[in-house]
């Protein structure tokens, strides 16, 4: 037999190990079969379900010629059989190149370009306010158990959890609109307003690298009331959460001991309590922001932003595959992403994981 | 005058594909292309009927409407201040047949061709009257040859494979319209900004943004006074807007209908719906005021599928009236009885002119049942329902039909036996020998008399045996602010930016 | 009850529970009694519009001057049913595949917990989204779109509460008396699963609705002119400042979402609180 | 006496991430019936490994268990065999050892039930044996919440009475219990070994009550047996050093301010024994070789098995002084 | 001289069916450097004891009487004024030192936090205290054992940390709340020797907390056995476990499998411990008691003062039998 060439037996090793190394080369190994995984599952449930891409891409006229709809379909692939188009699909999927939206007829990497940062904009800070918030109720909510702060934050929390994103929305921006004038209105910016250059496609965050900070104020007051909205579940959630983290907790023997010295309460709460409540709250965090924008469809829908949830609105709507799998495979690429972050951060912060695995 | 006068918000729900005239086909793209590419002819305000110069100066038709020459204005410039010649017209029209997009339609039949410079011919083979009105639509919209193909564009017979240049003409213009693109964004705004170097009447603006804003914010913002204009509101929606606006009332070109599926064999409920007698069940047993109530001030019933503005249009007094007793014996005598029928509809929330399609449907049920029809509402996205009913797979349907060039021959030529619309109602080409022969004759008529005499008698037949049934043409409402002058409403483009001015 | 959820913290001493248990015994008496209850037929129609909230209609018109009161109360015959019809369905499609991986461990069990990582991963409501838009939008397609992708909840659960208990001694020691593995897992581990099943099916339901109604708000759910609580609230959204149209259907998703999360958190307090943190997890 | 129970070289390894964890590293042992084999060491010996790897819960790495004739094999998805149903363990935990959400009478008539009994025979003898573990019959009904530790504990012995098994082996029966139920149990196992003739493993960290119940000792260090023997032998003469350290550890309750020998450090981790043997690096005896040479497992001359370089093969334990 | 002094103490809890006494009309003195041993079976109330003086006791739980330590009275004390002497004045160990160590925090911030919080020294100075508090205890290697996490000691050593940390504030009371029942019994014996060796350097006042009574018998000069929540009876260590005065101190000793009893057989008391809220009325012992009569059932059994140094409850002292005299 030949030798295994050492450069094969190295990456066994590290497959094999069991150090932070290696757990990080797994985990992302997993990550990117878990995304090529993926692929199959939203291509065959695309696949199985009826309706027609052509019709529902083609105008009225367009669509009785036959001409045109060979056109069109040999244009987007659709006349090879599935499993071609699949392999063809994870082909160009392989090399980043999620194909050609049928309703926009552009890439859709380029259109992904587009809205994921809008929408990325508004999960990013909805997710900052649900966290910083979520974790001070959560937190206020478990030390005065069952005591009234502790119920109004129980029931206000559960609210969170259970109103209707989309009424939500309407309700919020009839109020804070129309009624009362303090948010701009629809869209990211004012009309005609020249968008600051693109860097990272986040209007605030480009306007704070150009400098501008009139662009950034104007497009930060055009996104707070949608991330706003968007906030509440994830808030609820968090709440809830950070909770019962903290009470079990607190109910833990090290916070006895930490009391038993005479700490303030504070240090108490800061040091020993928080700290390791914080892990399991970031998980969920993550979890939820990739939830926030799934959950944008909704939101977004009634705030007119241009972002992800208003693509992947048109794209199930218009039954434009390329499109829905990519918006598919860019929020689950998020929320994989998001659970690997997660995985290091937990494995670098709690040393008794890494004692662990030593 | 302050940066901000100078421009003008335009609000409405973006029904955008691209601003390639040879490409866009749908209402917001008319809008757009109207300002920033100019067509051999066009029309004024909201009128739809007179052809007026665009950029040719001079036109002749000859007897038999199969030939239509049009002098070229020597003083039309593209935005880049190089002059508009014939091959660019040919380019620009043939480009549009080629490239197979949407509108590419309009040039079935149609050939180009140039003899000089400043002259272009179109002929048909057969008798064409309604060309002169083609020639209006934005998709006929004259493009900088010279750029458009130094960007990948192509008029060749090929030019589906191998025309390039729809992107390019996202980032840019290349016609000889007022106004230029600044920039382009399918889903958010549309900039325009004046053309320096036009050679007509300068632009009223110095910059348009064109928004894409839901209904709703649309009429907030109108109250609020935020926008200049705002496009698609419904009567309802525009009323009570206070003071800072003005409506401009008009009749949308747009006609939703009724039909009944005449395709035997489907399932069935189509077995009964082919009756005749089903159909005039249905068509005597709806209470067309209740719709005109619904559809607001400005809406009328529909008295025949041909809009009010175009030629041989029906008068009020030709409209089917509710008749519940014909209604019930007909209905008693189509048999159909207890069997459940559906109705197809734009589902997901489709509206159109402020209309929505779910709401007419459930009018129209509510008739129906009433007279003993046992319906069932089969709402559907536009992805899913528009296939059924092009397919010929629905059993009633409640749809409309918007015009593809301003004339009434595309009635005719859509609605017959064995026409695009006649076969989605499953109406085979033979089922009515006189309809099928008035459309004939109305199609090779070139005395406008005579043929709005045809198209009246070609209504009035539909409406007793055909299975189409012609609800509302609803009210099409443009609010616009005072601040803004010239706002029209137009069966094609809506607004003519082209004219929109700011108020002294 | 008392012997299944633990006998110290019975739902009843829970103040919030009974408040859910209030507001969903008032919807189901709703949905039950619609046609008694409601003042008028959910579909009449007249050529009045928008009629604000007043004593002839409390919760005022819509567009086609039907009332908003009956319209509710009739709503709740639809989105009641479906949504704990939705939960009853993943719940048993999710229990199953969750039991299949826990029972048979291994290859298995590894195959089967990615492919429910990659549901998890997978934006349910774009799946739903594009299901309901291409089978058509049904109230009944919607439910079978939402199945497809909320099973993964309950199977990650009974799967880990499957290998959790195989842990315990009580297994170990029934498969020493000779218990065969499926045995164990119908007679000695089935109620240890209904619990937390239950529980958990009872805190999806408010979100099972959640989802119902959002997809019928965007129009791919529930069609008209059936009234339907998210379809009303996009009707309410379309005429944005007759704000009684959206705000009552709106209102009642509110009231029986919360009234369900009421009633799933104090079932699950009531669980032991090992179950408790795999239910919360 | 033929010994009903053979453990021969047993090992048995975890595997922790990639790394094989050797818990059991070759184990000698024999339990006749009627017998009660005390199994001691400290926490993490090796104690539980090695009763579930003479039952079947575990597999054995190498060696073999030998079942009244013939070898256990692991448990499998399938039901056991009915010879090895003889073959018998119950926990230390007593509220992990029921399930909590079925009825005691259930849970005992499930043996007999799995061997053909009918439902009411099996609830019929689930009562008796229940009144035999001192529970009343009506106890069948209840669930396990309704009891306390040691009467769990008898409830879980009533299961495994249930179907007649020829051997026990007790994994720290009663280390959870209360003092008086402690007693209580041990009394009942006592009872229970002398009534069917029985073979009992007895294992515990407790020295003392090992020393009252059993009839031999097995002293567990790290995975390995360093002493076997008769219980009252070893207990006048340890001849390991660490079974001298053991019982130089118990405290004594008769007022006389004594405080034990301690050993220095922990037992260690497994997964890195000491060289040579493994208690020489906290043996008080402890010479050069100890580190480097393993000690061979030798018999002295009263039948007791010892592996300690101090003791030689053949002749009487040498006395041990720390 | 007295340091701690309990009177009357009464520990109300609340539990699902109500509030019940867990600890009932508890007194006891300890002197300086002193160890007192307290022992009874689970549920005896013990800990809450501990926990009382503490001012950490459960959720909802309410101490009445009177806690005198040092002059002051902690019977009714704020959490503020409990937290100023908490950690400083008296420390706690508790029973298991895999969990009661924050798994998170090095053993150096748990070592000197409260150090410098209620002693006010500089960084520089706690990290000295530190580094003598674990030789003190017998860490090998303390500088690198302060930057270690909990998780790399094992058990006997964590104990030795959870020692050390109690004793940064030099505290004049330690209690240890079942020190070495997690342990296994070659490490117990350091843990043992540790706290005596302490006691004696350091003049320092213990309370011992634990059920078994050898580990009494090695470390305490006095011993106090409760039973329901009550003591049955205390004095002088030898004493008591020479020559039990009350049957359940008797019974306790009988169950020790080295007592002298023969055969395989243990001596067990009868029945079980009564729960929180079920205590028996009378003498909550009677149910259980060979020596029960029907003055037993109800009323409070009788104090009965021996010597001056040791007292029993019980209305019919059964082994009333002179100094020295064999049973
Ligand atoms: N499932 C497992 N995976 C990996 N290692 C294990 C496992 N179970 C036990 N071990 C390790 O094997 C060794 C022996 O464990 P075992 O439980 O047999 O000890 P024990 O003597 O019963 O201890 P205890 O008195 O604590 O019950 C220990 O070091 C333990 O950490
Ligand atoms: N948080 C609590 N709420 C209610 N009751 C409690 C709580 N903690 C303990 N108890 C009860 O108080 C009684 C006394 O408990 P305590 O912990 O003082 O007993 P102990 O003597 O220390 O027992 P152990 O030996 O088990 O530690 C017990 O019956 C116990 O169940
Ligand atoms: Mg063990
Ligand atoms: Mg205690």
């Amino acid at each position: 037999m030949k030798p295994v060439p050492a450069k094969v037996s190295v990456f066994r090793k590290i497959l094999r190990g069991t150090g932070f190394f290696p757990f990080i080369v797994k985990r992302v190994l997993t990550s990117i079969l878990l995304i090529f995984g993926m692929t199959f599952i939203a291509f065959s449930i695309t696949q199985l379900v009826p309706g027609d891409p052509v019709a529902a891409n083609l105008g009225q006229s367009a669509y009785s010629d036959p001409e045109i709809v060979a056109a069109f379909e040999k244009e987007f692939g659709l006349d090879q059989p599935v499993p071609v188009q699949y392999l063809r699909y994870i082909q160009k999927l392989s090399q980043g190149n999620l194909g050609i939206s049928l309703s926009s007829k552009r890439p859709v990497n380029e259109d992904l370009k587009e809205y994921f940062p809008a929408t990325l904009e508004i999960a990013l800070v909805a997710v900052v306010i649900a966290m910083i918030l979520g974790l001070l109720l959560g937190t206020i909510s478990a030390i005065t158990r069952d005591r009234l702060p502790d119920q109004i934050i129980r029931v206000v929390s559960l609210t969170g959890v259970s109103m209707p994103t989309f009424w939500t929305a309407l309700v919020f921006f009839y109020v804070f609109f129309f009624l009362l004038g303090w948010s701009p209105g629809t869209g990211r910016l004012d009309p005609g307003a020249e968008p600051p250059p693109q860097v990272t496609g986040m209007f605030t965050i480009d306007a704070l690298i150009n400098g501008d900070f009139a662009t950034f104020r104007q497009a930060f007051s055009y996104l707070l009331l949608p991330a706003i909205v968007l906030a509440i579940y994830a808030l609820g959630v968090l709440t809830r959460f950070t909770r019962a983290s903290v009470l079990e907790i607190l109910g833990n023997d090290y916070v006895r001991t930490a009391r038993a010295k005479g700490l303030p309460e504070f240090t108490v709460i800061r040091r020993h309590v928080l700290r390791p409540a914080l892990l399991a709250i970031i998980t969920v965090a993550g979890v939820a922001f990739a939830s926030l924008m799934a959950g944008s469809v909704l939101v977004e829908n009634v705030f007119s932003w241009p972002g992800l949830g208003q693509y992947a609105y048109r794209a199930a709507v218009g039954l434009d595959l390329p499109g829905i799998m990519g918006v598919s495979m860019v929020v689950a690429t998020v929320y994989i992403t998001m659970n690997l972050i997660v995985d290091i951060l937990y494995r670098v912060i709690d040393p008794q994981l890494r004692k662990a695995e030593q | 005058v302050s940066a901000a006068a100078k421009t003008l918000t335009v609000e409405t729900v973006f029904q955008l594909t691209s601003t390639d005239p040879a490409r866009s086909f749908e209402q917001t793209g008319n809008m757009i292309n109207r300002a920033l590419y100019e067509t051999l002819l066009t029309y004024k305000g909201g009128d739809a009927a007179t052809p007026v110069p665009g950029v040719a100066s001079k036109w002749s038709v000859n007897a038999n409407a199969t030939e239509f020459t049009f002098t070229i204005n020597p003083k039309a410039k593209f935005s880049d201040g190089t002059k508009v010649t014939s091959a660019d017209v040919v380019f620009s029209l043939n480009r549009l047949k080629n490239v197979k997009g949407n509108p590419s339609s309009l040039m079935n039949g149609i050939t180009v061709s140039a003899p000089d410079a400043g002259t272009v011919v179109l002929t048909t083979a057969n008798p064409t009257p309604q060309v002169l009105a083609i020639v209006t639509s934005p998709a006929l919209g004259i493009l900088n040859s010279k750029v458009v193909k130094a960007n990948g564009g192509t008029d060749a017979a090929d030019a589906k494979d191998t025309d390039k240049a729809l992107d390019f003409l996202k980032t840019q213009s290349a016609g000889s319209g007022p106004y230029i693109l600044k920039s382009f964004n399918l889903t958010t705004e549309v900039v325009l900004v004046k053309n320096t170097k036009y050679w007509g009447t300068a632009a009223g603006y110095d910059q348009i943004v064109v928004r894409n804003v839901p209904v709703n914010v649309q009429r907030l913002n109108a109250i609020k006074g935020t926008s200049s204009i705002a496009v698609d509101l419904s009567p309802d929606q525009a009323e009570g807007l206070g003071s800072k606006v003005y409506v401009v009332e008009g009749k949308a070109s747009n006609v939703f209908f009724l039909y009944l599926s005449q395709n035997k064999d489907f399932s069935a409920a189509t077995a009964f719906t082919s009756n005749a007698k089903c159909v005039e069940a249905a068509r005597y047993a709806i209470n067309y005021n209740k719709i005109v109530r619904y559809a607001g001030r400005g809406a009328v019933q529909a008295p025949g599928i041909i809009p009010s503005f175009f030629s041989g249009a029906l008068k009020a007094k030709d409209a089917i009236k509710q008749d519940t007793a014909r209604a019930k014996t007909a209905f008693d005598a189509c048999g159909i009885k207890d069997t459940p029928v559906s109705i197809g509809f734009w589902g997901d929330g489709g509206a159109v002119n402020g209309l929505s399609f779910a709401s007419l449907t459930a009018l129209v049920d509510e008739d129906l049942r009433a007279v003993g029809f046992k319906t069932k509402l089969a709402g559907a996205p536009i992805a899913v329902s528009l296939p059924l009913y092009r397919e010929n797979k629905e059993e009633m349907g409640l749809w409309l039909w918007g015009p593809d060039w301003p004339d009434s021959t595309n009635y005719t030529e859509s609605f017959s036996p064995g026409t695009k619309v006649g076969l989605r109602m499953g109406w085979k080409a033979g089922s009515d020998s006189v309809i099928e022969e008035l459309r004939a004759r109305a199609s090779t008529e070139t005395n406008t008399k005579k043929r709005a005499a045809l198209f009246r008698e070609w209504q009035i037949e539909m409406n007793k045996r055909s299975p189409l049934i012609p609800l509302v043409q609803p009210a099409a409402i443009v609010v616009s602010n005072k601040s803004v002058v010239g706002t029209s409403d137009h069966p094609i483009w809506k607004v003519n930016l082209a004219e929109v001015r700011p108020a002294k | 009850m008392a012997s299944r959820f633990g006998n110290s913290n019975s739902i009843w001493r829970q103040p919030l529970a009974v408040v859910g248990l209030a507001i969903v015994a008032f919807w189901v008496f709703a949905a039950i009694f619609a046609p008694w209850i409601s003042p008028y037929d959910p579909l009449a129609q007249d050529s009045d519009k928008f009629l604000t909230p007043g004593s002839l209609h409390w919760m005022g018109t819509d567009e086609l001057n039907r009332d908003i009161f009956s319209r509710v109360i009739y709503g709740a015959r639809i989105s009641l049913p479906y949504s704990i019809l939705l939960v009853v369905l993943s719940a048993l499609l999710g229990s199953i595949i969750g039991g299949i991986s826990g029972y048979f461990g291994g290859r298995v069990d590894a195959i089967i917990m990615r492919l429910t990582d990659m549901f998890f991963a997978f934006p349910a409501i774009v799946l739903a989204m594009a299901v309901a838009a291409a089978l058509g939008p049904e109230i009944r397609n919607a439910v079978i779109a939402i199945t497809i992708v909320s099973w993964p909840v309950y199977a990650r659960l009974v799967r880990g509460l499957i290998l959790n208990a195989k842990q315990n001694d009580y297994v170990t020691a029934s498969s020493l008396l000779g218990s065969s593995s499926l045995r164990t897992l119908v007679v000695d581990l089935r109620p240890n699963l209904a619990g937390p099943v239950f529980v958990l099916a009872s805190l999806e339901v408010g979100n099972a609705l959640l989802l119902l109604s959002g997809l019928s708000f965007l129009g791919l759910g529930a069609q008209p002119p059936a009234a339907e609580w998210g379809s009303m609230v996009s009707m309410g959204a379309v005429n944005f400042d007759r704000w009684w149209v959206g705000l009552f259907p709106g209102l009642a998703i509110l009231s029986a979402v919360l009234a369900f999360n009421f009633i799933g958190d104090a079932l699950r307090d009531a669980l032991d609180p090992r179950t408790a943190k795999a239910l919360r997890d | 006496m033929k010994p009903i129970v053979e453990v021969k070289n047993l090992s048995v390894e975890y595997t922790r991430g990639d790394q094989k964890v050797r818990a059991v590293a070759g184990v000698d042992l024999e339990v006749s019936a009627g017998e009660i084999l005390g199994l001691v060491g400290e926490s993490g010996c090796g104690k539980s490994t090695l009763g579930k790897a003479i039952v079947g819960i575990l597999q054995g790495a190498e060696g073999e268990v030998n079942f009244d004739g013939q070898q256990v094999s692991k448990i499998g998805r399938g039901q056991r065999d009915a010879h090895y149903r003889n073959l018998q363990m119950i926990f230390q935990d007593p509220y992990g050892s029921l399930n909590p959400r079925r009825k005691i009478g259930d849970q005992i008539a499930d043996g007999p039930r799995i061997s053909g009994v009918s439902k009411a025979d099996a609830l019929e003898k689930a009562e008796s044996l229940l009144e035999r573990v001192g529970l009343p019959r009506n106890a069948v009904e209840r669930y396990p919440h309704q009891f306390s530790g040691g009467q769990r504990q008898r409830i879980a012995i009533a299961r495994a009475l249930a179907i007649s098994p020829k051997v026990i082996i007790a994994d720290e029966p009663i280390s959870a219990l209360d003092t008086s139920s402690q007693a209580a149990v041990a009394n009942l196992l006592v009872n229970l070994v002398e009534e069917f003739q029985m073979g009992l493993i007895f294992i515990s960290h407790d020295l003392s009550i090992v020393r009252r119940i059993s009839d031999r000792v097995a002293v567990m260090y790290l995975g390995k047996i360093v002493e076997t023997g008769k219980t009252e032998e070893i207990w006048n003469s340890p001849a390991h050093p660490y079974t001298k350290a053991l019982m130089s550890a118990i405290t004594h309750a008769d007022g006389k301010a004594f405080i034990p020998l301690d050993l220095p450090g922990d037992v260690p981790n497994p997964a890195y024994p000491p060289s040579g043997c493994r208690f020489h690096p906290r043996c008080p005896l402890a010479q050069a070789e100890c580190g480097s040479s393993e000690p061979v497992h030798v018999s002295l001359s009263d039948g007791r098995k010892v592996s300690c370089i101090l003791q030689q093969a053949g002749s009487a334990p040498k006395a041990l002084t720390f | 001289m007295t340091l701690l002094s309990v009177r009357d103490l009464t520990v109300t809890l609340m539990t699902g069916s109500g509030p019940a006494d867990a600890v009932r009309n508890l007194s006891f003195d300890i002197e300086r450097g002193q160890i007192l041993g307290i022992a009874g079976e689970s549920g005896s109330g013990k800990t809450m004891t501990a926990l009382s003086i503490m001012g950490l006791l459960p959720y909802k739980g309410k101490a009445s009487g009177s806690i005198n330590f040092d002059g002051e009275e902690l019977v009714g004390f704020k959490p503020k004024d409990f937290r100023r002497v908490r950690g400083k004045d008296v420390a706690m160990i508790f029973q298991d030192p895999m969990t009661s160590l924050h798994p998170m925090l090095t053993i150096e911030t748990q070592l000197t936090e409260h150090l410098r919080h209620h002693r006010k020294v500089s960084r520089a100075e706690a990290r000295a205290r530190a580094l003598e508090l674990l030789d003190t205890v017998k860490i090998p290697d303390p500088e690198t054992a302060l930057k270690a996490h909990p998780s790399q000691f094992s058990g006997g050593m964590r104990q030795r940390i959870a020692i050390a940390m109690a004793l940064a504030c030099q505290p004049k009371l330690l209690i240890a709340d079942e020190p070495t029942t997690a342990l296994d019994v070659t490490v117990q014996a350091g843990i043992l020797k540790l706290l005596d060796e302490l006691r004696k350097s350091q003049n320092l006042s213990v309370i011992v907390i634990t059920h078994d009574l050898g580990v009494l018998s090695a470390l305490t000069d006095r011993l106090m056995i409760m039973y329901a929540g009550a003591e049955v009876e205390s004095g002088p260590t030898s004493q008591v476990l020479t020559r039990p005065r009350h049957p359940y101190t008797q019974g306790l000793i009988d169950a020790l499998p080295d007592s002298e009893a023969h055969g395989k057989r243990l001596i067990a008391i009868e029945g079980m411990p009564p729960e929180l809220g079920k205590f028996p009325s009378g003498c909550a012992f009677h149910t259980r008691c060979s020596f029960a009569r029907n003055e037993c059932k109800s009323g409070t059994p009788n104090k009965v003062d021996i010597d001056g140094t040791r007292r029993i409850f019980c209305t019919v002292d059964p082994f009333d039998t002179p100094a020295g005299v064999n049973r």
